[in-house]
């Protein structure tokens, strides 16, 4: 895609290291499109959303779009597995074993340090830790692995919380708002992310109020205003 | 009846009539403010 | 049959259903506890070895099947709640709670007044009041568990696990109170047994069949009113409530507000029961 | 099945390290359960012999208290930040993790109870070939208190100040436990036998630990949804 080769260019430049972006594919079975079809799901009694029909290519990235309470965030945990649906069917979605969810919260203990707190999310998820170190250094805050993270910037728990991406390799990404509290370079740095992961065939389901970049490929947006 | 046993009986009677009676009034009495609720909230909306 | 079950289940048919049998369930139950009442305090002779005392029975049994039917009757419904997340069962669950615990306390007053004239003593550490007394803090923890939720569904389902977690702990108990007491005064036990489940003759039966019978039409009618409550509020926003609700009482609830005398004056019922009436802000966005 | 339990392993140590971090607060029950033991004793006259016959319930009821003190807290803190989510998640039975939990909060809060017990019971006149007996039965009645209490904290996790609901929701629960722990030291006391209450006590313990953790989790769950 030449959209993609011209986004690899640029990143030579800011010398992002480079298995970054290394193709790796996805097997297929765990890449089938994600299909949503007459969906209604509530918070308590209200309903948030309802007849929401959609469906997710592989190596997208679906941009998911509302004012505050249009129920981003509940479509989200619904994809991701956390809420149950009051009606229609999702189909062709990721295992627990093949997606990331990364809540508006970090999941992060302020009592634990990040490599602490990340060893203990790869022991839960049954996955080695050797990418751990490496994963922190590419989003900056090796330097802070050892220290408490109730003593870390928000900014720093949200690059933390999303070193798990790298750390542990999945073709399902589910981000809430990653975008929040997190500064230009970082803003940079989650586009790159997101590119890389789409570039192997990934794909990403992110909601945020602020645009994301164009020059992501795949990009799409689902606005749930409407 | 034997008076010594008059009080026992005739207030665990008035007893049970009382915990009749709450539980018949208070669903009622629930049913009134809500209806009264729910129609200022219709009012407005209209 | 079950799909009338099933269309029972959805909150418009079963307002409706509810409607047309509150009425006539609460009619029945409030003759046969006037006539069980009347042949119990008037009409059943005096028990030749407690007296007139024992005409406490027909207060206190029903009360105490009452309180065990319903927590159990909870119990199912929780479970149906959680499995089929079916929203008419967790109303029921809330709706039970209160009734429950009103017929416990009286089930554990009337107790405690027909025993002192038996026993010589208001209360005894025996297992049926002592699971009794469990009991009613098992309904009281299902109360405010149901009002420490912002959230009427969190609550509910809440409550749901609360109650499917102590109708096993109920039976467990008894049976350790019972146990408990056996060591050590295993006298009190067999008598107490005995006052409890007497010979009882024909003219003493039926009038506490009736009342038995009478309290439980009773119960089904205010519960179905209650549940009545807790949909409305609950779906307050759908299109039915607009059309089934509002529609025909309109008239009589405008004459209400200008010269009311109600509960709303009372200061007492107020602070009691004041959050559970005006909880609708519930769930508001 | 392995990797169930190495996340189980991982969440246990997981509490430990946790506490570690926090030392004054993992002894504070310890601590609150010694004071609450000792001030029985200063509301009696000095050398009442009633001292010894209250003395199975003082521990029991001290214990019962102690354990609940902060189980409010038990899973605020990982539903705040998020980390249960990734528990709900992750590919491992949920109930499982939650259960691994509460073995840890009672290695952390009802073990050191335990321990400390002998020493609370001697210095209330209890009969030294009672303690054993008390022990015994510590050591199966805190399980049940430990996992009720985690059970009623998960009920009322979403809901910000239910503080003083919890005693009421966990005491029901509690009763045949402290009718049996404390029985089977008042059986020991006069010489009766002492294996019907233990057994019952571990019954219940049983019971607790296998069904307590899957009502927790789904409270957990719904209070999450």
């Amino acid at each position: 895609m030449a959209n993609e080769g011209r986004y690899c260019k640029s990143q030579e430049r800011r010398r992002v290291p480079h298995r970054l972006h290394c193709a790796r594919n996805f097997p297929a079975l765990a890449m089938s499109p994600l299909s949503v079809s007459d969906l209604a799901v509530s918070r308590g009694d209200r309903t948030v959303f309802s007849g929401l029909s959609f469906r997710v290519e592989p190596g997208e990235i679906l941009h998911v779009q509302g004012r505050n309470g249009a129920g981003k965030t509940t479509l989200l945990e619904t994809l991701g597995g956390l809420r149950v649906q009051i009606a229609g069917t999702i189909a062709g979605g990721p295992g627990a074993s093949e997606r990331h969810w990364l809540g508006h919260r970090s999941a992060l203990n302020a009592a634990l340090t990040p490599l602490e707190n990340l060893r203990f999310w790869c022991a839960l998820n049954g996955a080695g830790d050797s990418e751990l170190l490496p994963a922190l250094d590419q989003l900056g805050v090796k330097a802070q692995r050892n220290r408490l993270c109730g003593t870390l910037s928000t900014g720093q728990r949200r690059r933390v919380a999303l070193s798990r991406l790298l750390a542990v390799k999945r073709p399902w990404w589910f981000l809430d708002e990653p975008l929040a509290g997190i500064d230009a370079a970082g803003l940079q740095l989650i586009t790159q992310l997101l590119a890389a992961h789409a570039g192997e065939g990934g794909t990403a389901v992110v909601t945020s109020h602020q645009a994301l970049p164009d020059s992501l490929p795949r990009l799409r947006a689902l606005a749930l205003d409407a | 009846m034997n008076e010594k046993y008059e009080l026992y009986v005739w207030s665990s009677y008035g007893l049970g009539a009382a915990v009749l009676l709450w539980n018949l009034l208070l669903p009622l009495w629930r049913r009134r403010a809500l209806l009264r609720s729910l129609n200022e909230a219709r009012d407005e909306g209209e | 049959m079950w799909t009338w079950f099933h269309r029972l289940a959805s909150p418009p048919s079963f307002y409706r259903f509810a409607d047309r049998l509150a009425p006539w369930l609460l009619g029945l139950g409030l003759l046969l506890l006037a006539v069980g009442c009347y042949g119990g305090l008037f009409i059943a002779p005096a028990d030749y070895q407690q007296g007139d005392a024992f005409r406490v029975i027909y207060v206190h049994v029903p009360a105490a099947a009452l309180s065990l039917f319903v927590y159990v009757l909870m119990a199912v419904a929780g479970a149906i709640a959680l499995v089929w997340r079916m929203k008419l069962a967790e109303c029921a669950v809330v709706a039970a709670a209160p009734i429950g615990a009103s017929f416990t306390a009286l089930a554990l007053v009337t107790g405690m007044l027909w025993g002192k004239p038996t026993w010589g003593a208001y209360w005894v550490w025996d297992a049926r009041l002592t699971s009794e007394l469990v009991l009613l803090f098992l309904y009281l923890g299902v109360i405010g568990l149901n009002q420490a939720y912002s959230d009427a569904r969190t609550a509910a389902r809440a409550c749901a696990w609360l109650a499917l977690v102590g109708v096993v702990n109920v039976p467990i108990v008894h049976y350790s109170v019972q146990w408990w007491n056996s060591l050590h005064q295993g006298s009190t036990i067999l008598s107490l047994e005995a006052v409890r489940d007497p010979k009882i003759s024909s003219s003493m039966l039926w009038p506490l069949l009736l009342t038995l019978s009478g309290s439980f039409a009773f119960f089904f009618a205010v519960w179905l009113r209650r549940l009545q409550n807790e949909v409305v509020a609950r779906e307050r926003g759908a299109n039915w409530v607009r059309d089934c609700v509002l529609q025909a009482p309109l008239a009589a609830v405008s004459n209400e507000q200008s010269g009311m005398t109600g509960p709303e004056l009372d200061p007492s019922m107020q602070s009691r029961q004041g959050r559970q009436r005006h909880g609708e802000p519930r769930g508001a966005d | 099945m392995n990797a169930m339990l190495d996340a189980a392993w991982a969440v246990f140590v997981r509490e430990l390290r946790l506490a570690l971090r926090r030392p004054a607060e993992a002894t504070q029950p310890l601590v609150f359960y010694c004071v609450l033991a000792l001030l029985f004793p200063l509301g009696l006259a000095a050398q009442d012999v009633g001292l010894r016959a209250f003395a199975p319930a003082i521990v029991w009821v001290s214990a019962l208290l102690a354990a609940l003190l902060g189980i409010e807290r038990l899973f605020r803190a990982d539903v705040d930040d998020g980390t249960l989510e990734q528990w709900l998640l992750a590919d491992v039975p949920f109930p499982m993790l939650v259960g691994a939990k509460l073995a840890a909060q009672w290695l952390l809060i009802a073990a050191p109870l335990i321990v400390a017990a002998p020493l609370i019971a001697l210095a209330l006149n209890l009969q030294p070939q009672a303690i054993g007996v008390l022990l015994l039965g510590l050591l199966f009645g805190t399980p049940v208190l430990v996992f009720s209490g985690g059970f009623a904290a998960a009920l009322t996790v979403g809901a910000p100040r239910a503080g003083l609901l919890i005693p009421i929701l966990v005491l029901p629960m509690m009763c045949p436990a402290l009718i049996f722990g404390a029985g089977a030291v008042r059986a020991a006391q006069v010489g009766l036998s002492v294996e019907g209450p233990l057994y019952f006590l571990a019954a219940m313990m049983v019971l607790s630990l296998t069904l307590l953790p899957w009502a927790a989790a789904g409270a957990l769950r719904n209070a999450l949804e």
